[in-house]
């Protein structure tokens, strides 16, 4: 997403206001799935800015939205901090979680990468689990606070999307600064960056710490909507929705993570009310989708012209 | 604990069955094929339907049931990679592993509206039932015969890609998948045999270790993941890899169950994450 | 592919962000059924999702509750807690049902139960089960007609004790909230009848695990002269047959959680002896109750099994509700937690109630030795004992220092 | 034998090659001539369909066209390949290497032991893993292995770049060698030393479309159009 | 030359598996100096660039001091903030970033810019770039993504990239591989001409001979991992080891 014309910020923060002010009008039912959607799009987003700028791929992002769930959750219900503490905790959580976790994962590469990231998660999902006496263990923790603070649905709607787009026009501003570049740079080409004087580990820490902490945000929202926390919030299975989110969205870009979010979330919550086979109708569509577009919504937009976002695909051999 | 290190060692191998076909598809393809759990779990529930069609719960009709089960999640894979893998080879990664996700879904649901969602329990046939007692120590007959069966599936392996053509085959393709068919070689038959053996070895796995215990659509999950931790410790596509990290994982989680018994769930991850960060302290990790 | 009843994707985005008119006395009462369709309940929820639907036939057959007809809307929560909350959110708000029901995970159970008290629509569980929904969090709109783990570890104490010849018993259990709560109210009440028993260190169980063995050999390293189980589903299957091969039910006995389910997938494949279950509602312990024998009758015409414990419970559970419809007089809220606490219920487990309380209805458990049986193509509970409700039930004082320490 | 018209092909949307005209007959020796980048190694991946699309023209291989023939077949019909990276399989040994090639391809008379006696060098290290060879032994294994596939006709694209005059000279022998046991060549250089070694006939690629059709004497003896289009400097 | 060599190496050697790729190279480089590195394939050329640039560990009892410091073990990093930059044989650049954010995505780590998020530190740099992307000849695609780029433009980028990093040593590996002869020698030449306007020491691994003595003051040649001889090209051509090892029968320019 480029920010490089004045007027496109400012469509961009017309556009997201009148969603805002748009989900005031909603009836109850559809503000609460536009909230979710809303925050899956950051999630997803920040998977996708992870992937497609700083060339790692995650099976555990997961990690860092359980973070952020646990770290405002546990902050409310267990240390009976006020929940304006609390909601900044959650992400500084998350935040930590990616220092550490990102300092182990950023020393391997590709699938081994993935598979790191996939241990930590599995390990904050354990740890959840387990230490119940804290965490509640798989009962979670409940019933301290209101739901969306006692907010209507529509009123929380709002405030999620608003933050939501702060949190994208932020992500779309890094991409745009120094940093941004610096992380595409050692996404793309590691070698070639370090020869250039960066040092590829600590800018892909760095990517990791930018994403595990609006993923964090994420995951605070979806404390708060929810009013509770699970350990499932950091349990693969999100890892995994996201993925699907960020592929189907279009892999080329964060903001793919957005149009996944959409698609997804609406799919999977109206196919599984319809069928009873709903996992196999999903299926089924998640093959037509990668084999009709394979590059996605977002692609499938840019060939329609509809998108100006252009980012050159596909691999090139020299 | 010498009870348990040798009961971690029966219990390591067939890990190393489940293990086998995961590291083997990847070695070749480079497809992290997620599916592969549920294709152990289809071949649980193959044997569960075969078996009584192929004589009951004798030791004859079991192993036929194995074989054909073997078989037919082999023919699945073959039909799955022709009809949709083939399609996207080349494509981004990530798209792959969408595909194997789908699969994922997909069979779990049909395995639910053939089989029914509750827990299925295969027959032992009665002469594998038994335990061989050594010292004060049981070993269960048919972990035995799931021991036997791996040295023969390591064995085997082994054999065909050192010293057959078809290995020597599929060794090249490891290196260089193009330039195989630009000497005259179909390489999608490569690549499709190569999914198909790793789908018959999930299905080999599942279908033999179905007596053993539970059978239901929950399965593949439980699976993927020791499969996963025990590839990945063993260095995916290495197959004397997958070998002995499975003989280690099998130990370790018996005597974790002894020495450190509430880390049992977080156990084995903290050794993939040990592992690999160790794996990761040489300067060139970058250049992998 | 069958379109699900209720659920048609038309429908639901039709009803989407539609508000509609205040309830009519001839509209249907409609019922949120929010179950673990999907996932790692999944295999628990299906019987007792065939007995719901045969039970609201029948209540819409003899004419409906209160003149007005029932309908089901079906939703998966596919065992995941947020899922579960944002099923019934969704049911509540744009389907305006009346009652919530269908649980079986705890987690989802306790994601639920606070959507519930935040809505104030009434939420009863019949086949999933929390001592903390009832206790630490007890709420107004909730209740429970199946014993909690505090009540069946008691019951399993109690039968415990009364056999002298046991007097070493290792704890094997899932390491989670679940397993570790059940050996500590199982030890515990097992210490006050038993002094002279010696309990070992428990040996925790991974969530999920398919092999068993390393649990095995440890355990049986202890020699125990009774393990007492708390595992269920899968692993309690894998545990028996990988047992076996050990010679476990050779060298020591295990009482574990043996519902109906379970003793139907093992068959003929469980030990002649050394197996001890308890169970919540095994229909073989019921039959002399004809309502059980009708039930039976007609759940196995239909689907062509015996009904398991989740199948009888369910049942029971939805029969109780309309009990209590019948006394309120009424579908509201309010009306029927006023009456909840009134109703004598006789249903297929006996005569129960609900306290208010804590909304824990006085419900049975069943344990014994589980022993072949000709009358059956798998083992039973045959003369399972009985344990009611007066012994297990939480104390009224306990709860009330447990919610105060809460706060 | 080969006979190519009006060959047009690209990567992807990118146009690599817009009329090549192009014949070999047989056991001829054709030199494909060119600057670097100008359109040889997209013509011999053409006529093999690798990596590039033929999007126009013809390209028949014993009268029949193989446009839209599966690289494997198109080899199975009698064309050998050799690539410019040589791509030997680095994780096996030389002789692994050439056990990839099924025995008795094309009915031909390469054998193991025949390539061995074309080569001896790969003889001797034979136990050796590929990756460890150097340039030019890697280059005679490459060619070795697609020899085993008993071509009648080989695409050897730039068989001595990078490599030193010495080692030229042994590969150089070896084309004369297959020379002589008729097989057809098709050549691709940028020099001049093979069109003087064994060249019977020139082919000159520019800017993506043949521009010179003649003998290798007529090339030779017209420095002009190597002047022009292969800028030999000075000389 | 009395004055202070810039770059020493000694005794450097590597090892893959038992492959000897480099068995103990001694090579110094004086300040300005054009040095050619050249030897038949597989001499250990490029093994020797990697670890000059940090790509390669060394193996035991090398030392490479860079400006009077050892730098044997150092990450590619610090090397390069140091100011030795080089090429790779396969030409890298940022092949989805454009040609003017490849330029200032160079110039950001010697600003001390890598981690700012302010839009401005970019902009800063643009006409710093710009004059380098121009400098190139690249200023008509300066906006065109870099793997649009034909494989001269893209070398021609990657060089400009390299010397944004304000080197004072620069290894190019193979710099005119795969072009075409006469763009191979504009391109050789745009490199000289920048080198010697920036003082920057030149170590360049080449295979065109002709290039080699067009363009070296002194050249080294290699061969098995070792070097084999060293000298002003005049001694070099007319040495008949080295014509025998590399150059065959007519390799020496006329």
């Amino acid at each position: 997403m480029s920010f490089e014309h004045v007027q496109s910020r400012w469509l961009f923060a017309a556009v997201s206001l009148g969603l805002a002010v748009a989900m005031l009008m909603l009836g109850p039912g559809i503000a609460l799935l536009a909230t979710e959607v809303a925050i899956m799009a950051l999630f997803a987003s920040s998977l996708g800015f992870l992937i497609n700028y700083g060339g790692m791929v995650s099976f555990g992002h997961a990690a860092y939205f359980g973070l952020g769930a646990y770290g405002f959750a546990l902050a409310a219900a267990k240390l009976g901090l006020p929940l304006w503490l609390a909601v900044v905790l959650g992400p500084l959580t998350a935040a930590l979680g990616a220092v550490l976790f990102g300092a182990l994962c950023v020393r391997l590469t590709h699938i081994y990468f993935a598979m790191l990231t996939l241990a930590c998660s599995e390990i904050v999902f354990t740890v959840l689990f387990q230490a119940y006496d804290y965490t509640g263990g798989d009962n979670g923790l409940t019933n301290f606070m209101a739901p969306r603070f006692g907010l209507s649905p529509q009123i929380y709607a709002a405030l999620t999307v608003a933050i939501v787009a702060l949190c994208i026009a932020f992500l779309a501003r890094i991409v745009r600064s120094p940093l941004g570049l610096a992380i595409q740079a050692v996404g793309e080409e590691p070698h070639r960056a370090a020869a250039l004087g960066f040092s590829p580990r600590l800018v892909q820490l760095v990517a990791c710490v930018i994403a595990g902490t609006l993923a964090g945000i994420a995951g605070t929202m979806y404390s708060v909507f929810q009013g509770n926390a699970f350990p499932d919030y950091a349990g693969v299975g999100i890892t995994i929705d996201a993925l699907v989110m960020v592929v189907i969205g279009g892999v080329k870009g964060f903001y793919g993570g957005v149009f996944g979010a959409i698609i997804y979330v609406l799919l999977k919550t109206f196919v599984s009310r319809a069928f009873t086979h709903w996992e196999l109708v999903i299926g089924l569509i998640l093959i037509a989708v990668v084999l009709i577009f394979p590059t996605g919504i977002a692609g499938l937009l840019q060939k329609l012209g509809l998108s100006r976002t252009a980012r050159p695909s596909g691999e090139q051999h020299p | 604990m010498a009870a348990q290190l040798l009961n971690g060692l029966t219990e390591g191998m067939m890990l190393f069955l489940i293990a086998s076909g995961l590291t083997l598809i990847f070695g070749i393809t480079r497809i992290v094929n997620f599916a592969h759990g549920s294709l152990y779990m289809l071949g649980a529930f193959l044997a569960y339907h075969l078996m009584p069609m192929l004589g009951g719960s004798t030791v004859a009709s079991f192993a036929s049931a194995v074989l054909l089960s073997a078989i037919l999640v082999g023919l699945l894979g073959l039909v799955f990679e022709v009809l949709i893998l083939r399609r996207i080879y080349g494509a981004d990664d990530l798209l792959q592993l969408i595909i194997t996700l789908a699969l994922v879904l997909i069979l779990r649901d049909v395995v639910k509206a053939i089989w029914g969602a509750n827990d299925i329990s295969v027959p032992m046939p009665a002469s594998l039932s038994g335990a061989l007692q050594i010292g004060g120590t049981f070993l269960p007959l048919f972990q035995i015969v799931a021991f036997a069966v791996g040295l023969v599936v390591i064995t085997l392996m082994v054999s065909i890609m050192r010293f057959t053509r078809a290995g020597v085959l599929l060794r090249a393709a490891t290196d260089d998948r193009g330039m195989v068919a630009l000497l005259g070689i179909n390489q999608a038959w490569i690549f499709s045999s190569v999914f198909a053996v790793g789908c018959f070895l999930a299905g080999l796995a599942g279908a033999l270790a179905a007596p053993f215990g539970n059978v239901n659509y929950l399965l593949d999950t439980n699976i993927i993941v020791m499969a996963f931790v025990v590839v990945v410790i063993g260095g995916l596509g290495s197959l004397s890899g997958a070998l002995i990290a499975a003989l280690s994982v099998g130990m370790v989680k018996g005597l974790g169950v002894i020495y450190f018994p509430r880390l049992s769930t977080v156990l084995i991850f903290l050794i993939m994450a040990a592992v690999l960060v160790i794996r990761s302290l040489g300067r060139g990790a970058i250049s992998k | 592919m069958k379109l699900k009843r209720g659920g048609l994707l038309l429908a639901t985005l039709l009803a989407v962000g539609v508000t509609t008119g205040p309830v009519q006395a001839q509209d249907p009462i409609r019922i949120g059924y929010a179950a673990d369709m999907s996932g790692a309940c999944g295999s628990l929820v299906d019987g007792a999702t065939k007995a719901f639907r045969l039970g609201v036939e029948e209540l819409n057959a003899a004419g409906g509750l209160l003149g007005r007809k029932i309908e089901v809307i079906e939703r998966d929560t596919k065992t995941k807690p947020d899922e579960g909350a944002k099923e019934v959110r969704d049911l509540i708000v744009n389907s305006k049902v009346e009652l919530i029901t269908g649980v079986c995970s705890s987690a989802v159970l306790l994601a639920e139960t606070a959507v519930s008290a935040e809505l104030k629509v009434p939420f009863y569980s019949a086949i999933g089960n929390s001592q903390t929904a009832t206790i630490e969090k007890g709420q107004p709109y909730f209740w429970q007609t199946n014993p909690n783990v505090l009540m069946e570890s008691i019951a399993v104490a109690e039968y415990v004790a009364a056999n002298k010849a046991w007097k070493k018993i290792a704890p094997l259990a899932y390491d989670y909230e679940w397993g570790h709560t059940s050996v500590k109210a199982f030890s515990e009440h097992l210490k006050k009848l038993r002094p002279d028993i010696e309990i070992l260190p428990m040996v925790p169980v991974k969530l999920g695990e398919t092999n068993m063995t390393s649990y095995i050999t440890a355990v049986l390293a202890q020699k125990p002269d009774l393990v007492y189980g708390a595992i269920f589903g899968g692993g309690l299957v894998n545990l028996v047959k990988q047992g076996k091969a050990f010679g476990f039910f050779q060298q020591t006995s295990l009482v574990t959680l043996t519902t109906v389910d379970f003793l139907q997938t093992m068959g003929g494949e469980l030990p002649e002896a050394g197996l001890h279950g308890f169970a919540r509602a095994p229909f073989t312990s019921l039959l002399d109750n004809p309502k059980v024998k009708s039930f039976v009758q007609s759940y196995k015409a239909r689907h062509g099994k015996d009904p398991d414990d989740w199948a009888v419970l369910a049942y029971d559970g939805l029969m109780f509700y309309a009990e209590v419809v019948k006394a309120a007089k009424s579908t509201k809220a309010d009306d029927v937690v006023k009456a909840l606490p009134t109703v004598k219920y006789e249903g297929l487990r006996g005569s129960m109630t609900v306290r208010g309380l804590d909304g824990q209805m006085s419900a049975p458990s069943f344990v014994g030795a589980v022993i072949k049986d000709a009358a059956y193509p798998f083992s039973i509970m045959k003369g399972a004992t009985r344990v009611d409700a007066s012994k297990t039930l939480t104390p009224e004082d306990f709860i009330k220092s447990a919610r105060a320490a809460a706060k | 034998m080969m006979k190519i018209r009006q060959l047009h092909a690209a990567y992807g949307r990118i146009e690599a090659l817009h009329g090549v005209d192009l014949d070999v007959g047989e056991g001829e020796v054709v030199c494909l001539v060119g600057r670097n980048g100008v359109g040889k190694t997209s013509t011999m991946r053409a006529i093999v369909q690798e990596l590039i699309q033929v999007t126009k023209g013809t390209v028949e291989f014993d009268g029949a066209s193989v446009v839209g023939v599966p690289s494997h077949d198109i080899i199975k019909r009698g064309i050998g390949y050799v690539p410019e990276d040589r791509r030997a399989f680095a994780s096996l040994t030389v002789a692994e290497n050439l056990r990839v090639v099924r025995k008795g391809a094309g009915n031909g008379q390469w054998t193991v032991d025949g390539v061995y006696a074309l080569f001896p060098h790969l003889a001797e290290g034979r136990k050796r893993l590929a990756g460890v060879l150097s340039g030019g032994e890697q280059q005679m294994l490459s060619i070795a292995r697609s020899l085993l596939t008993n071509p009648r006709l080989l695409l050897l694209d730039e068989p001595n770049e990078g490599l030193a005059p010495k080692i030229i000279d042994e590969i150089i022998a070896a084309i004369l060698k297959l020379k002589q046991e008729r097989v057809s060549m098709l050549v691709s250089e940028q020099s001049l030393r093979t069109i003087r070694a064994c060249g019977d006939r020139v082919v000159v690629i520019d800017r993506g479309a043949s521009v010179f059709h003649g003998t290798a004497a007529e090339f030779l003896g017209n420095p002009e159009i190597a002047r022009q289009y292969l800028m030999v400097s000075g000389h | 030359m009395s004055r202070e060599p810039i770059l020493v190496a000694r005794n450097v050697t590597k090892q893959y598996g038992g492959f000897v790729a480099l068995g103990g190279v001694d090579l110094t480089l004086q300040p300005g100096e054009r040095r050619a590195l050249i030897g038949p394939n597989g001499a250990g050329k490029s093994t020797f660039i990697a670890v000059l640039g940090g790509q390669q560990a060394v193996g035991p009892g090398s030392t490479v001091h860079f400006a009077g410091r050892d730098i044997s073990g150092a990450l590619p990093q610090e090397i390069a903030r140091l100011g030795i930059a080089r090429t790779f044989q396969i030409n890298r650049v940022f092949r989805r970033l454009s040609v003017l954010d490849n330029v200032r995505t160079a110039l950001l780590p010697s600003n001390g810019r890598v981690f700012s998020v302010s839009e401005r530190h970019l902009t800063a740099l643009t006409s710093p770039a710009m004059t380098m992307v121009t400098g190139l000849g690249l200023g008509r695609v300066a906006h065109d993504a870099a793997e649009t780029l034909s494989l001269g433009d893209r070398k021609r980028l990657e060089f400009g990239m390299v010397l944004a990093t304000r080197p004072k040593v620069l290894l190019l590996d193979e710099p005119t591989a795969g072009m075409g002869l006469n763009e191979r020698r504009s391109l050789m030449e745009l490199m000289v001409e920048h080198a010697a306007r920036d003082q920057i020491t030149l170590l360049f691994v080449e295979h065109d001979i002709d290039i080699v003595f067009r363009f070296a003051d002194r050249i080294t040649v290699m061969s098995r991992g070792k070097i084999f001889a060293e000298g002003t090209p005049a001694e070099i051509g007319a040495n008949s080891a080295v014509q025998d090892i590399y150059l065959g029968t007519e390799g020496a320019p006329s």
